[in-house]
């Protein structure tokens, strides 16, 4: 089963399985190309990019938690254009749509980078990364001047903003919502001890993002497609975003412990969706199995 | 860079706070070299009873290659392992280490961590006639290194870091790699420096390393947690390391 | 030390040691009386109660999760009223003030409660625990109603809203501020098989509520308290709120799994505090020493 | 109840899918009895290297008391246990099972679950002259009895969840303990409920008992999570139970 996003008057996104990683785990491009089968994914979003470039923060840390890690990187990355530069032709190889993320910093900004991005046929979507503590009207600035965009345009939520800034970045020409990026946290720094913030993730997040897909699934338009992302770590966790109400989920830290449960996850939900639309049992797909053979007549949804 | 199983084979005491595990594993991984790691996850065969606690993998230096399917590794004595045990890699992580041609004198020095990632190296250079000195300091001299090859001069620092002969020791050297622990590693890395700058007046590139080993989160360069402020532009553990020219780091 | 919560023409909750069990997880008075020594706490806060009788969830559940737990109970409890008469013989023999937590319902209601509490010379202070999805104008109603009584009021803020909260509802009257009530979260029920919603415990809510009370604490008037509630699970954590700004910590359902931590931590952090305050060092107090001696003159700071 | 340490002295396999472990504890749990449990979590002596996953204790039942300080449980092979392990234990959780004083006939029925919390009882009432009979249905018909007492009459219920003499079985019991697993159990206890008063006229009270597994945060009527709908007013499985009269549950 395909996903299609898409909008009149834009080129569309189309996504086979509904599983891709979350921005800022997989790297810009092929980095996991001898681990990963990226044929099983569903698209490849990059990690968070900026027009200008982004060095990494002096404090760059990773603090272990319980069950968990938390992350503080700063989002180096070279700039928009050396990006594209350096990545097009890794893009051009792989075998699913890329989903460029970048990070809201100004609407202009943003809008150049729309540009930018337009005359990019290596990207096929854009994922735009609202900050924490942006506020309704900053977001909707944000998202209003990344929609100039032609290609389809996702917008991740921040965690503690979710439920608020979900309608009116709807509003604003998002053509499908990411919920939601990793919420940021405190914890001692082991090497400094000293309290330093960062992005947290591990499986206790999920229970806290799901339930914000289910709410808000309940709450928006439902031609809005949402993305489920936060604390999926099996293949029953990113089934129970499906079952909420998500149309696809974004695997996040998981990979890093074990770069194959995406591909595992990816291949469940595949075969899952597929056998459910068929009226076949859940049983009959196991994750172990090979990934199923595309049907014939592979319609779009 | 692959991900491939292992079984922990033996274990065996090496001194009082260690433990090695003799590791059976894929054969690629026995062309590994000094310099290059694993990183380590312990799994069971129930793929559904995945524990996430630690939740990164973790960082481990092996210390000899025994044959072409075996890995040695040194492990604190207080973390429990049994036989059987199955043990999920990735790797190999990371670039050798790059050794001088006619290299004659090797200092290494281990400063507030147990020496695990240098021993490697010590049996193939002490065979082409390397001679090696390691100096301890701080916690780094509660390492007992009993077991280690009796070729290599161990020297334990003082408390305010000096040694006899140390001028000697430091200007004789053709290389230097040196480890850091417990504690922001530029801090200490920088104070090494000072160390080696204030006894000896030339401090070429090239000649002075220092080995990071930070947690590493995906270890393919994807997530970018362990860049490194590098001159001229910053590089990643991961992918760069484990060795960077300290003259080339940007200190704290 | 002993941390006092006041303010002119209300009486004091005096707490000697910074922590005290989380409503919700030790029950209503000495449950635990088997397990913990209650003198080694600050303070022990009643499971919510009601002025109207409460049963429990037809739902009752409780869902493990990865390094922690979703428990969804409905709050029973058999009226303020009934619940006082059941409850105040065994408060009066507790060695430590009996802080009640009230469920915020109605301004009419929390008025009522304010009253009636005002008799009952058991209780030391009311803890006021705002729902969930509680607007701003509904909490300050809520919040000027509970302010009613002459006791201390200490105000439990919901997670997600405790950043909107904060300064209205100390405007309102709250005597002290406790930052946060555990989560709400989806999962899916082993039992039932469908997703659930209830309240998610676990360590990796730390880092979460470990930065609002950083952030918060350097927002909020200087004299206003902030009590640190979520993930606590060792000593370590407890200490990082306190460094975080908090005069004090709630630990909450940690207790299930090891009852000892909490007197555990509330030894250390009583030790800790007492003893940095006399530029002792921190090495001199190991968790498993005996409590310390009570100082000969113990002042109030 | 207290909280006390044990130690896991031998492991024993008893069938294929369960193993037995004795376990060294506290001689106060001595005097645990039938329907009494514990709340258990595996620790380390060192203190700081808690894990907290699993995040609640496991509810143990345990099946049989060997010596003032040996209790034996029951456990599923795939769980991983060696001699040695450490384990904090609180209990006892609960009330002992009540038996009609002369009881003659006692029927046990396990739904889709070990009768673990069963087994306990059987030497004693045996000892006593009672006739026990034990019937396995749906899932629980998979537990190999072979290990149990033989004087115990196993009955396995067909698909339907009937059995030969299922009226008599029923009628002539003076008393009735079931157990259910899997899925919601107010489900399973009124189906359980529907089945015994299909086949026989009068279920007096007193007389059929639920005993509930239900996982227990605090065990101590702290955190009511484990109330029950129970007449006259909600009843703690952790204070109360685990035992309940089924007449008099408000059943789903
Ligand atoms: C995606 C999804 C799918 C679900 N599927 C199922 C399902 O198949 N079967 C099922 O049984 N449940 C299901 N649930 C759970 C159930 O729908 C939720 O408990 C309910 O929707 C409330 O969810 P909430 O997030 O708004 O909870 P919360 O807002 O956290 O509320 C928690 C509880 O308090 C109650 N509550 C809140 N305010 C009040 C009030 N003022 N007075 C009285 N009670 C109040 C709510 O009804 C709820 O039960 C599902 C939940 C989600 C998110
Ligand atoms: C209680 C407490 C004590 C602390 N103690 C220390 C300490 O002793 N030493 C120490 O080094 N750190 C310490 N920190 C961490 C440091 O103070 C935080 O990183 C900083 O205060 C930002 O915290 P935040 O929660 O606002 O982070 P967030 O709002 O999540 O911001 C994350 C990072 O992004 C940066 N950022 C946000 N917006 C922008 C922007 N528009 N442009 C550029 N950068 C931006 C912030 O500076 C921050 O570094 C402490 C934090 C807390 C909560
Ligand atoms: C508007 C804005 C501008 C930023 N500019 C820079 C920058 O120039 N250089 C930089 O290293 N980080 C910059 N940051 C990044 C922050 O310092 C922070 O590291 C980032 O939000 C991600 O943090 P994380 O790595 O903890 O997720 C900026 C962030 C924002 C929101
Ligand atoms: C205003 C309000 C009124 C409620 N009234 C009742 C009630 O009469 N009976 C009841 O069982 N629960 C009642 N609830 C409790 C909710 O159903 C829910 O269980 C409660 O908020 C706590 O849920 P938890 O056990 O998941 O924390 C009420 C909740 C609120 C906010
Ligand atoms: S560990 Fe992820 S980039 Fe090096
Ligand atoms: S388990 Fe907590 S009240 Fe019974």
């Amino acid at each position: 089963m395909a996903i299609e996003i898409a909008r009149p008057g834009k080129t569309s996104l189309i996504v086979q399985t509904p599983v891709m990683p979350a921005a800022g785990t997989l790297g810009f491009a092929d980095e996991y190309r001898s681990l990963i089968d990226y044929a099983s994914l569903g698209a490849l979003v990059t990690n968070p990019t900026t027009i200008a470039p982004w060095r990494p923060t002096a404090g760059t840390r990773v603090v272990p938690l319980d069950a968990g890690v938390l992350a503080h990187t700063g989002l180096p990355n070279p700039g928009l254009s050396a990006l594209v530069r350096q990545y097009r032709r890794a893009w051009a190889k792989l075998p699913i749509p890329v989903v460029l993320h970048l990070l809201g910093t100004t609407p202009a900004q943003a809008k150049r980078a729309a540009k930018l991005l337009d005359a990019v046929d290596e990207v096929a979507a854009v994922e735009l990364g609202l900050g924490d503590d942006v506020g309704v009207d900053e977001a909707v600035a944000l998202v209003r001047a990344a929609a100039t965009v032609e290609k389809p345009l996702l917008v991740r939520l921040p965690f503690y903003e979710c439920q608020e800034l979900a309608r009116p970045v709807a509003e604003a020409g998002a053509d499908a919502l990411v919920m939601t990026a990793a919420p940021r946290g405190t914890a001692r720094d082991a090497e400094g001890g000293q309290l330093v913030s960062g992005r947290i993730y591990g499986p206790l997040i999920k229970p806290l993002v799901l339930r914000m897909v289910g709410r808000l699934r309940r709450e928006l338009p439902a031609d809005l497609p949402i993305i489920g992302c936060g604390g999926i770590h099996s293949p029953t966790d990113a089934r129970d975003y499906i079952e909420a109400g998500a149309v696809a989920v974004q695997v996040d830290a998981a990979t890093w412990a074990q770069p194959k449960m995406l591909e595992r996850i990816a291949r469940d939900l595949g075969g899952w969706i597929a056998t459910r639309h068929a009226d076949a049992l859940l049983d009959e797909w196991h994750p172990d199995m090979e990934p199923a053979k595309a049907p014939h007549s592979r319609g779009t949804s | 860079m692959r991900e491939t199983q292992a079984i922990v084979e033996r274990i065996k005491r090496v001194n009082r706070g260690y433990q090695r595990l003799e590791l059976a594993v894929d054969r690629s991984l026995s062309a590994l070299l000094p310099g290059q790691a694993l990183l380590v996850r312990r799994i069971s065969k129930d793929y559904a009873a995945e524990i996430w606690h630690p939740y990164l993998r973790d960082l481990w230096f092996p210390v000899d290659v025994l044959a072409s399917n075996i890995l040695v590794v040194e492990q604190p004595a207080r973390e429990q392992f049994v036989p059987g045990q199955l043990l999920s890699l990735l790797g190999p992580i990371g670039k050798p280490l790059r050794f001088r041609q006619k290299l004659r004198n090797l200092l290494l020095l281990a400063y507030a961590t147990p020496p695990t990632p240098l021993l490697m190296m010590l049996p193939p250079l002490l065979e082409q006639g390397t001679s090696l000195t390691m100096v301890t300091m701080g916690s780094a001299r509660d390492y007992d290194c009993a077991h280690l090859p009796e070729e290599v001069e161990i020297i334990q620092a003082s408390d305010d870091h000096s040694w006899g002969d140390m001028v000697m020791t430091l200007g004789w050297a053709d290389q230097i790699f040196a480890l850091v622990g417990e504690g922001p590693e530029l801090i200490r890395f920088a104070e090494i420096m000072r160390l080696i700058r204030s006894r000896r007046s030339d401090v070429p590139a090239n000649t002075i390393f220092g080995i990071f080993q930070r947690q590493l989160p995906c270890g393919v360069g994807a997530c970018q947690a362990c860049m490194l402020p590098v001159r001229p532009s910053a590089r990643l553990q991961c992918l760069d390391g484990p060795a960077f020219d300290l003259t080339q780091l940007r200190l704290a």
